[in-house]
This record gives structure tokens, C-alpha cells and sequence, in this order.
């Protein structure tokens, strides 16, 4: 199966200012699982832009971005109709498994773990969804557990990471998967240690090839006491919390 | 029915498009994207004796028409890829171009040796990586270094030696001039143009600060390219083959027009993933609605246009 | 209030955006798009000591975020220069640098002279033209030759001695520091890159060709200009004047980042006839919003990032 | 008066394959004569595009293109209501005097010669306006004296210049303007030199900073028995035909 794709926007919308969510749709792409991503071009630059998938259905892919420089101001101008030409699927996949799970977003973080929530939840799996914005603004809709933000205009005061020792303590997950700036994703992962409890995190990266080939995205992994370079693109976008050099 | 293969020296590739080294992995890592086995050629990532883990800190960077790369040549060093790239590479059929780099002259002729030994039928030098601290660049800008090293790799490989040369440098001419004498069997030209990329980001009063040094690649330096091949052409006899920002038919053609023998195709595999392919058949299609049989003859063409 | 204003030795500018030389003409030909004496200053368009007619031929290529220029020093010659565009640059009150180039050292001291008699402030030696078959190209990429020709020119001149470098080169280094030890006051870099466009059109079952050699500018080399100045402003303390595909504040942010002091503007001007004047406004904007009070307090917490 | 205009689209239209005219109002350009141009800024281009005035009427300019490469394809693309920035006006103008005058154009090179022919009745003076273009559908409507085709689908069979000598003869134009592809240009140059009449060219190049400061354009004139330089953006793109250097 080729993966390279055309698809043609089904849908999209400015959902908060700067955010949106876009729907596309491809004959090609039959399948994607929660964690793998794509990557778009975007015309005029250089490197396609990888994005979680927030959605998948009926060949159809969600994806929910934040405007930031040109690649999404680009993506941000599609109409219903226009076609978009994508990579797809891209890297790893979380662990399906029927465990009681926590979830930690912060952000546009959030948008992987709206898929993985769904695929867990079809298998029976009982999960909690903690997410963290800035302001009530900012704040992504959806039926969370548990939301913070940071100037307490919306749920509770402060960052995410204030409540994760409160929500452990109260959840009691037999594992962690978070989606989250890189400071959240260090505190997330190094407080799931701490309690021994499996952390999967999912991190970015600036990528060119997205297949693992360039070298452009590694980060270091530890593993058996050894050092070792792993790609975002092919080895990640999720990995062990523990095994991450910070 | 057109042909679109070529020789240089004794090395076949079925068309003249080539994946540049670094950009297209080992083997056939693409084959999601493109059918691998069509090309030309792929040349690998550049390997060294001993593994590399290549730099710390950001290594990508995206420039208007470009990216810079401050790799650091990571690679998987000369053994892992005898044992788990290159049956890869003959099971796949995949015709290759080993790119090889060193800290020493040592280096370089013990790799040349292995090729030999592995009878790899066509070996790059990299004397024009920007983004490791010492070594190999420095044979890639001094025509005498480069003319001895060249020299004694040759004596030490009797397939097809290109040696691929920098643009970051005064005299493109003197450093052509210097492979070919030194028996080079071709020219690969360009590598990536020294560069840097700035990001700054003002948050509360103060300014946060990325850089990435390295080597410029993509569209910006395809002017670049072209100069260089347009003078190293006018100098050397040694087919050349053009590397620089490469990303559709009508760049094909003007590398062609300045001399080039045959194309490698860079960061527009990342843009498009299939382009490699891509190419090959838009080449192969002009040359059959415009009555070309041969490469050559379209090539002869365009010179002398 | 926020004050924009620096000096170059006793060369004040009341800030650091001037307008690149080929760009902007000899005086205030941009009057009609911008208030040509709001400038820093203004770098006149490359003089001789007699007039040059330039090249023949296509001129201009536009490239990819870019563009080639092959101008080959058109201009009126420094008699021409003082009889009729120096009293316009004073009538109009505008701040400007003298860009010279000659094909000797004699030329360039007999400019450098001519400059000094004339009292004018500021000259840039251009010592790296790529346009001009023999003559100042040369001096602008050996470093003895550099060295020799800027401590001459330096004995016949005492206000404020620019020298502008080429980016063509194996080692920026070597040239600045040369360039430093002979006595200028400031380095201004890069001038534009060694690049080739080439349009091939296939017409009637003929190729037809034009080609463009000359020197790149624009966005594209803007990589290029980081590198350069990031490397050069390692190995000198004199001020740096960069220049190289600046169209945005965030451009000249960065280029403060890397060690410049001011900026010229050149293709840009074509793109936005206006650039200039918008950008001492943005900067100007940018302080007074962020209580930087002056220049050197921005470049300062810049350079500390 | 500052010569850099934001307009707006007014009309776009594409009124041939490949050739369009648009129409864009700017309040800051109150006046332009024929024979100047505006210069238009392209996203994503470094250089503006140069584009003679078809017509000039309540601060709207009207431009009739032929799209070849990035910048007119960029135009064709505007839509009504879009905002066009553009350099204006600039270069020389046609001389407008009450002679007999021969209006000669080939292909989209007729469109500066619509509004020197409006100027020319409004004064007075009499005009004989000869187009020539590869084939009928090339013909750009308008109320022509004389029309040839190179394939003869429409009017004459032919290129214009096989019939010059015949439309001089029975016109006795006092005084000739052309606008064209160069080897026409010089024909007709060279022929109405031949019969002493004085001629008006309007030539092409590619532009730079279109105000003569960057030396791009330049053409050589041969002025007094002297050759000397002269930029097609400020001293021309009008010249008097028989001191161009062909
Ligand atoms: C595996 C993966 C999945 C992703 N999923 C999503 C997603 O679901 N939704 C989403 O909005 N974004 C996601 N991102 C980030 C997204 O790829 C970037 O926001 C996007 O590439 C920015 O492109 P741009 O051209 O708009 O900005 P650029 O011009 O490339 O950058 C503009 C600014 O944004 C900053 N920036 C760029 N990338 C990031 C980043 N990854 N994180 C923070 N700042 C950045 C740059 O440093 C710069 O300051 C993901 C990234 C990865 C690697
Ligand atoms: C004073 C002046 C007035 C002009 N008036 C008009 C006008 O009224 N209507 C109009 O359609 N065009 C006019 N032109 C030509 C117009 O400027 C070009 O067609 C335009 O710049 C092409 O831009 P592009 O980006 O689409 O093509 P590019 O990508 O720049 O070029 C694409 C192809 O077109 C060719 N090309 C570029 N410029 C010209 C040219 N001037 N003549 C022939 N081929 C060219 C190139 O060589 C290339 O093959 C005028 C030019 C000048 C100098
Ligand atoms: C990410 C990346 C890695 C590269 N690694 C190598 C390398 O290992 N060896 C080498 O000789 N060239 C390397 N190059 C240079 C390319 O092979 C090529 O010469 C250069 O990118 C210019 O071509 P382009 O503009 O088509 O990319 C690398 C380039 C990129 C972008
Ligand atoms: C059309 C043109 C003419 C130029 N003429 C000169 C010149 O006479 N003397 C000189 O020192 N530099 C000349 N330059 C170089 C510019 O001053 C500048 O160094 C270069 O264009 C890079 O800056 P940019 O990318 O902002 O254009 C010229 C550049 C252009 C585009
Ligand atoms: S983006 Fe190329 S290895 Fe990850
Ligand atoms: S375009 Fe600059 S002089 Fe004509």
C-alpha cells in the first residue's frame, strides 16, 4: 500500500481562535491507528507537516491543529472541495490494551488522545481524561474528567500538572498516556515513574522525511543502560515515558 | 521505445535519476513512496568506519525555498551495513552508489577497500560533509589534500570512483581539475551550502534564541548548482552529476543544458516522496513525444542549444 | 522616546537600516516610494573611475526566492558622480556611503582620494563583485591581496573604510580578519552569491536557451548572509553590516543575533519599494512596545539570547 | 505623490484562452498616461511584472495579460473584491499629437495601443489600427481597421508585417506606433524608416526595480552617431524607432 495521499477537505472549521479542525477524505487511506500521524504539504515549503490524528472514519481523517507559521496558516486556508496531499500513516501507535487509563492533554495535546480515548473505551477499557489549557478559550471542546486552566478562568487554577498527584491518587490508572508541551510531558512521565505506574508519551519533533531515513528528528532514548538515538518519525511519536532522556 | 540508461565507466544505471545521499536511507526505505528499484540509482547515507550518533541539539531547520541539516553523518558505520543493508539493497535489486566519509585518509582507503572487497560497483566520496568538526571537509576545500586522497582511493578501488565535491569554496575549477587528475571516474557536485537558520522568539521581555549551522539544501541553491556545474564542465572531461535543489523535469533539463551526465535528487523527497519515480517517467515520456531514442541524444541536444 | 541612532567610527547613522548598493541608485530615486532621508544612509550604486556601459545581454533572472543579476558595474564614473549625484544627495539631506570598485589598486586609490578630498564620510570598498571579468574580484577572495589593497586605501582615506565581502569563498574568516588587521572600520557582507539561471525552452523540436551568470540576492541566500556573519563577527570586533535577503523586522532581529550592528536592503526594495522606510518604522515600534531605549540595549539583549 | 497604490479587483475576466483582462480601482492612482505602466507585486516573487494600461477611467486601471509563468498565473487567479498592490505609474508616455497615426500590434501587444488610440481621437487625430495574431482565436475583441492571422483563419493570412508596406500606402500615416514582439518591432521600425515616417516603439524586458536605478533593462540607443545605454523601465519602455540599436 502506497502512502502517499490525495485527499479532499470534507470539513473544516476555526474551532478557537487560532485552532481548527480540519476533515479529509481519501479512496487510499483505509486505515490509521491512534498515535500514528500524518504529514501534510503544504504549498510553497519545503517540509510536510506532521499532525496527530484526532479522528478516523469511513476514510475520513480528523486533525486538529493550532495556527503557528506558515504550514498552518496554509492548511488554515483550505476550503470544502480543495484537495490535500498528505503522507499517511506515519510512525507508531499507542498501546491498545484493557487497562485502566490516564489521560493528560495540554493544549492542542489533547487531539491524539481523542482518538486513543476512542479506541480504548471500544475495547472496554476505563479511561480518565485530565486535559490543561491556558485560558477557558482556549479550552477544546469535548466531555473531559478533569479540566485545568492556567488563569482558573475554566475548571480548576493552574497547570495541569499541579492536579496529576491528586488525579493518581484519586484515579488510581494502571497506566498514563500523555500528549503535552515538552515541560508537561517531563513532569507527566517522571511522576508516572515515581508511582511505578507505564507511561506512554507522545513527542515532537521538527521532521523532514517522517520515515526515519533523514536523522533529523532523533531524540535519545535510554535502554538497558545504554544511550541510543531513536527517530520521532518512525520509531515514535510514542514512547516509553521511562526509557526518554529528558 | 526509449532508452534512457547510461554508463559511467563501468557502472550501469537504467536512467539518470539518482536519490542523493542522506535523504533516501540505506536501501529501500522509500518503497512505500516510490518503486525503488527504477532508479537510476540510490546513493546511501554517508557511511563512516565506526558508527556515528551524529549532533546533539536541533538539526533541522526549514529556510525560505530550503532546509538546513546539521545531520552530523549518523549512520550505522561500515559493518552493520555489510550485514543488514546491502543484502537488503541485493535482494530488492536495488542498483546503489555507497557514499562513504572519513576523519583520515586512513579512513577513506580502509573504506575503499571494503567496498572493493564487497565488489560494490560504485563508490562516492564525501569530502564535502559541513557538518562534521574535523576531517573530512577539510580535504573538500585544499586541491592538493583532495588530489591525494583521490590518488590513493583510486589505487585502492577499481569500480566507479565519483568523488563529490563542496561549493563552499574560492576555486570550484581547481577542485574538479584535481579529481579528475587524480583518476576520478566522475563528479558528483553539489553538496550543501554552508548556512544557518535563526529563530527568535520574544516572550516576556526577553528573547528566545534556536540556531541551526549546517548545510542548505533545496530549491534556494539551484542557482548555485548550476554555476558550479557550468564551470567545473568547461574544465573536466569526468561525467558530472548534478545534485542541487532538483525537483521537476524542467530542472532536469537545464542540468543537462550545463553539462550534467546524469541528476540526484535531494530534499524534494521529502516534499514529494514519489518524486524520484516521478521524474524518471516525465523524463522518459518527453523523450517519446518528442523523438528522442536516446539519452544521449537528448543530451547532445540541450548542450547545444 | 526611543533613539535608533549609531555610529561607525565618526559615521552617524540615525539607525541602522541603509539601503544596499545596485539597489537604490545614486541619491533619491526612491522619493517617489519612500522618504529616502529618513534612512541610515543610502550605499550608492558601485563607482568607477571612468563610466561602464555593463554587460551585454540579458541582465536579470529571477530565481527562486531570488534572483541573478549579471549588471556588470553600470555606472556614470566618479566625475559624473560629483558633479551631478553628490549635490542631489546633499540638497536632499540624505545620509550615504560611497560604493567603490576598480579593476587596480591605483583605481582604488585614486577613489579612495578623490573620496577624501571630497570629504565624503563614508566609502564600502566593493572588492567582491562577481560581474566584472578581471580586476576587484580578485582582491575579494585572496586574503594577502585583500590585506595589502585595504591598508592603501586606508593611508589615503581617514573617515569611515567599509569593506564588503564575498561569500564565494573557502574561509570568511581569513578575509575578515585581513580586512580587520589592515584598518577598516567596519566589514559589510555578503555580497551576492555565485549563481547561474537557466531557461530552456522547447520549441518547433529545438531547445532554445538563455542563461544568466551573476550573483544571487534575495530571501534564498539569506542563510548564506546568517552563517557568514555568525562566523566572521566570531573572529572580529569591528561592526558588521549585514546584508544578504533581509525584507522583515524578524530578519533584521536575527541578523542582530549573529553580531550586526545596521543592515542593507537590497532585493528587497524591489519586491517592496517602500522596505526600507517600513522596517525603521517596525523597529521603532518594536523598541518603543518593549522599552528597549536604545539600539545598543536591543542588540545587547539580542546577542545574549 | 507616492507611487505604490493598493487596489482592488474591480473585473477579471478571462476573455481568450490564456489571455485575461482584469480591472483593479485604486484611489491613490488618479492619473495615467498611455504609454506608462504599472508594475505589479506577485505573491511568492521576488520581481514585479510589468504591464502596460489598456484603458484608465475614475482611478481604474484596466490591464490586459497573457498568462506565461508564475506572476500572471498569480494574477489570473485574483478574484473580484482581492486587493492588488502595484507600482504606478511608471515609465515614459507615447507622444499625443494630432497626426495621422498607424497603430500596429501583434498579439497581447495591442493593449497599450487601445488607450494611446482612445487619447489619440479624444485630440482629434485620425488612426488606422492594424493587429496581427497567430489565429482566430487569439484575436483580442476590439474595433480593428486591419486584421491578419498567421494561419488565415480570420482576416488577412498572415503575419502583419507582410502587409505593412500595403496599409502605408493607402493610410499615408504621418507618424507610426507599434507594440509587439520584438522581430515585429523591428520591422516595423525599420520599414517606416524607410519611408521617413517617424515611428514609436514600445519594447519589453525584464524588470527589476522599473525606476532606472538597477541598470537590468537597458537596450542600447544610438543617439548623435553615439551608442549609449538607455532602461526600457524609466527612459522607455516607449523609443523612437530608429534609434534603437535592433
Ligand atoms: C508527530 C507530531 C504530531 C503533531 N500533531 C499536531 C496536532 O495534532 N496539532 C497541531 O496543531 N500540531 C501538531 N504537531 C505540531 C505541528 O507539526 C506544527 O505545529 C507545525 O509543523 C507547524 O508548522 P508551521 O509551518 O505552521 O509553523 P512553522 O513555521 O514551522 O513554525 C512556526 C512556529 O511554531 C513553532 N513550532 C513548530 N513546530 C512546533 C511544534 N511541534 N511544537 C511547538 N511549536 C512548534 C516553531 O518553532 C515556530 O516558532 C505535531 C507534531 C508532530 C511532530
Ligand atoms: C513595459 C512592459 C509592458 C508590458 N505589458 C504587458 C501587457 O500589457 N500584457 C502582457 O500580457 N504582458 C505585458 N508585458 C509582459 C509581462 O511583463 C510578462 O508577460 C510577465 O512579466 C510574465 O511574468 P510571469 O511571471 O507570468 O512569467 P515568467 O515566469 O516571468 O516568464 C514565463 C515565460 O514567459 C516569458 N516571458 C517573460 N516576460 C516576457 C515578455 N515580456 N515577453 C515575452 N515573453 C516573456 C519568459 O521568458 C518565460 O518563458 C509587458 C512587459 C513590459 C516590460
Ligand atoms: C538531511 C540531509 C542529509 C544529508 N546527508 C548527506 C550525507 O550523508 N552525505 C553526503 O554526501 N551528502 C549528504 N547530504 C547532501 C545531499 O546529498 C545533497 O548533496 C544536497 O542536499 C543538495 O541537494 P538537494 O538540494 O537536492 O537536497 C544530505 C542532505 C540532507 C538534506
Ligand atoms: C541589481 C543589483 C546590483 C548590484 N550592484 C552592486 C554594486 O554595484 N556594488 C556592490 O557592492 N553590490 C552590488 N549588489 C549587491 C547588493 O548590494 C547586495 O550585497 C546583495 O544583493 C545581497 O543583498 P540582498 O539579498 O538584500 O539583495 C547588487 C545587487 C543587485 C541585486
Ligand atoms: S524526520 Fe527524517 S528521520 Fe525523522
Ligand atoms: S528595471 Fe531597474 S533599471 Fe530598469
Amino acid at each position: 500500500m502506497k502512502k502517499n495521499h490525495i485527499g479532499t477537505v470534507e470539513n473544516i472549521q476555526e474551532i478557537n481562535k487560532n485552532v481548527y479542525s480540519i476533515e479529509f477524505s481519501s479512496p487510499t487511506l483505509e486505515k490509521i491507528s491512534a498515535g500514528e500521524y500524518v504529514s501534510i504539504l503544504c504549498d510553497g515549503l519545503t517540509l510536510r507537516r506532521p499532525f496527530s490524528v484526532a479522528n478516523f472514519e469511513n476514510n475520513t481523517t480528523t486533525v486538529l491543529f493550532k495556527k503557528r507559521g506558515g504550514g498552518t496558516e496554509y492548511i488554515s486556508n483550505l476550503k470544502i472541495g480543495d484537495k490535500i496531499e498528505f503522507s499517511a500513516p506515519l510512525g507508531n501507535t499507542f498501546t491498545i490494551e484493557n487497562k485502566k487509563t490516564l489521560l493528560i492533554g495540554a493544549g492542542i495535546g489533547v487531539a491524539p488522545l481523542f482518538y486513543l480515548e476512542k479506541k480504548l473505551n471500544e475495547i472496554g477499557a476505563e479511561t480518565f481524561f485530565a486535559a490543561g489549557f491556558l485560558s477557558e478559550s482556549d479550552i477544546i471542546e469535548h466531555d473531559f474528567d478533569f479540566v485545568s486552566t492556567d488563569d482558573g478562568s475554566n475548571g480548576n487554577k493552574g497547570s495541569i500538572c499541579d492536579y496529576l498527584e491528586q488525579i493518581i491518587e484519586e484515579f488510581k490508572p494502571e497506566k498514563i498516556v500523555s500528549c503535552a508541551p515538552h515541560p508537561v510531558l517531563k513532569f507527566v512521565a517522571q511522576t508516572a515513574q515515581k508511582h511505578k505506574i507505564p507511561c506512554e508519551v507522545a513527542m515532537e519533533k521538527v521532521m523532514a522525511c517522517g520515515i526515519g531515513v533523514c536523522r533529523g528528528c532523533v531524540i535519545s532514548l535510554k535502554k538497558d543502560g545504554k544511550t541510543q538515538n531513536a527517530t520521532v518519525c518512525k520509531d515514535g511519536p510514542v514512547f516509553n515515558g521511562e526509557e526518554v532522556v529528558w | 521505445m526509449v532508452d534512457l540508461s547510461l554508463k559511467i565507466k563501468d557502472f550501469d544505471l537504467k536512467n539518470p535519476i539518482i536519490t542523493a545521499s542522506g535523504t533516501y536511507g540505506y536501501n529501500n526505505e522509500f518503497d512505500d513512496f516510490c518503486e525503488v528499484n527504477k532508479l537510476g540509482a540510490v546513493v546511501t547515507k554517508g557511511i563512516t568506519l565506526e558508527p556515528r550518533l551524529g549532533n546533539e541539539g536541533e538539526r533541522i531547520f526549514e529556510t525560505y525555498g530550503g532546509m538546513i541539516n546539521r545531520i552530523g553523518l549518523e549512520n550505522v558505520g561500515i559493518q552493520a551495513f555489510l550485514d543488514e543493508k546491502l543484502p537488503v539493497l541485493q535482494k530488492c535489486n536495488i542498483n546503489f552508489i555507497l557514499n562513504i566519509a572519513g576523519n583520515t585518509v586512513e579512513d577513506y582507503i580502509k573504506l575503499a577497500k571494503i567496498a572493493q572487497e564487497n565488489d560494490i560497483k560504485a563508490i562516492e566520496l564525501n569530502v564535502s560533509c559541513p557538518n562534521v568538526k574535523c576531517g573530512c571537509i577539510e580535504f573538500g576545500v585544499n586541491k592538493q589534500a583532495l588530489y591525494e586522497l583521490v590518488s590513493i582511493v583510486r589505487k585502492n578501488y577499481d569500480n566507479c570512483l565519483i568523488v563529490k565535491l563542496s561549493p563552499n569554496v574560492t576555486s570550484a575549477e581547481d577542485l574538479a581539475t584535481a579529481v579528475q587528475s587524480a583518476g576520478a571516474d566522475a563528479v558528483s557536485a553539489i553538496n550543501t551550502v554552508r548556512g544557518m537558520g535563526v529563530k527568535l522568539d520574544f516572550i516576556n521581555g526577553g528573547f528566545k534564541k534556536t540556531t541551526v549551522s549546517g548545510g542548505l539544501s533545496g530549491k534556494a541553491i539551484k542557482p548555485v548548482a548550476l554555476s558550479f556545474i557550468d564551470r567545473i564542465s568547461k574544465v573536466i572531461d569526468i561525467p558530472i552529476i548534478a545534485i542541487g535543489g532538483i525537483c521537476t523535469l524542467a530542472d532536469v533539463l537545464e542540468f543537462f543544458s550545463v553539462g550534467a551526465k546524469a541528476v540526484q535528487i535531494g530534499t524534494a523527497n521529502f516534499t514529494h516522496p514519489d518524486i524520484a519515480e516521478k521524474l524518471i517517467n516525465d523524463l522518459e515520456k518527453f523523450m517519446l513525444e518528442n523523438n528522442f531514442s536516446t539519452l544521449d541524444d537528448l543530451q547532445k541536444k540541450i548542450q547545444k542549444s
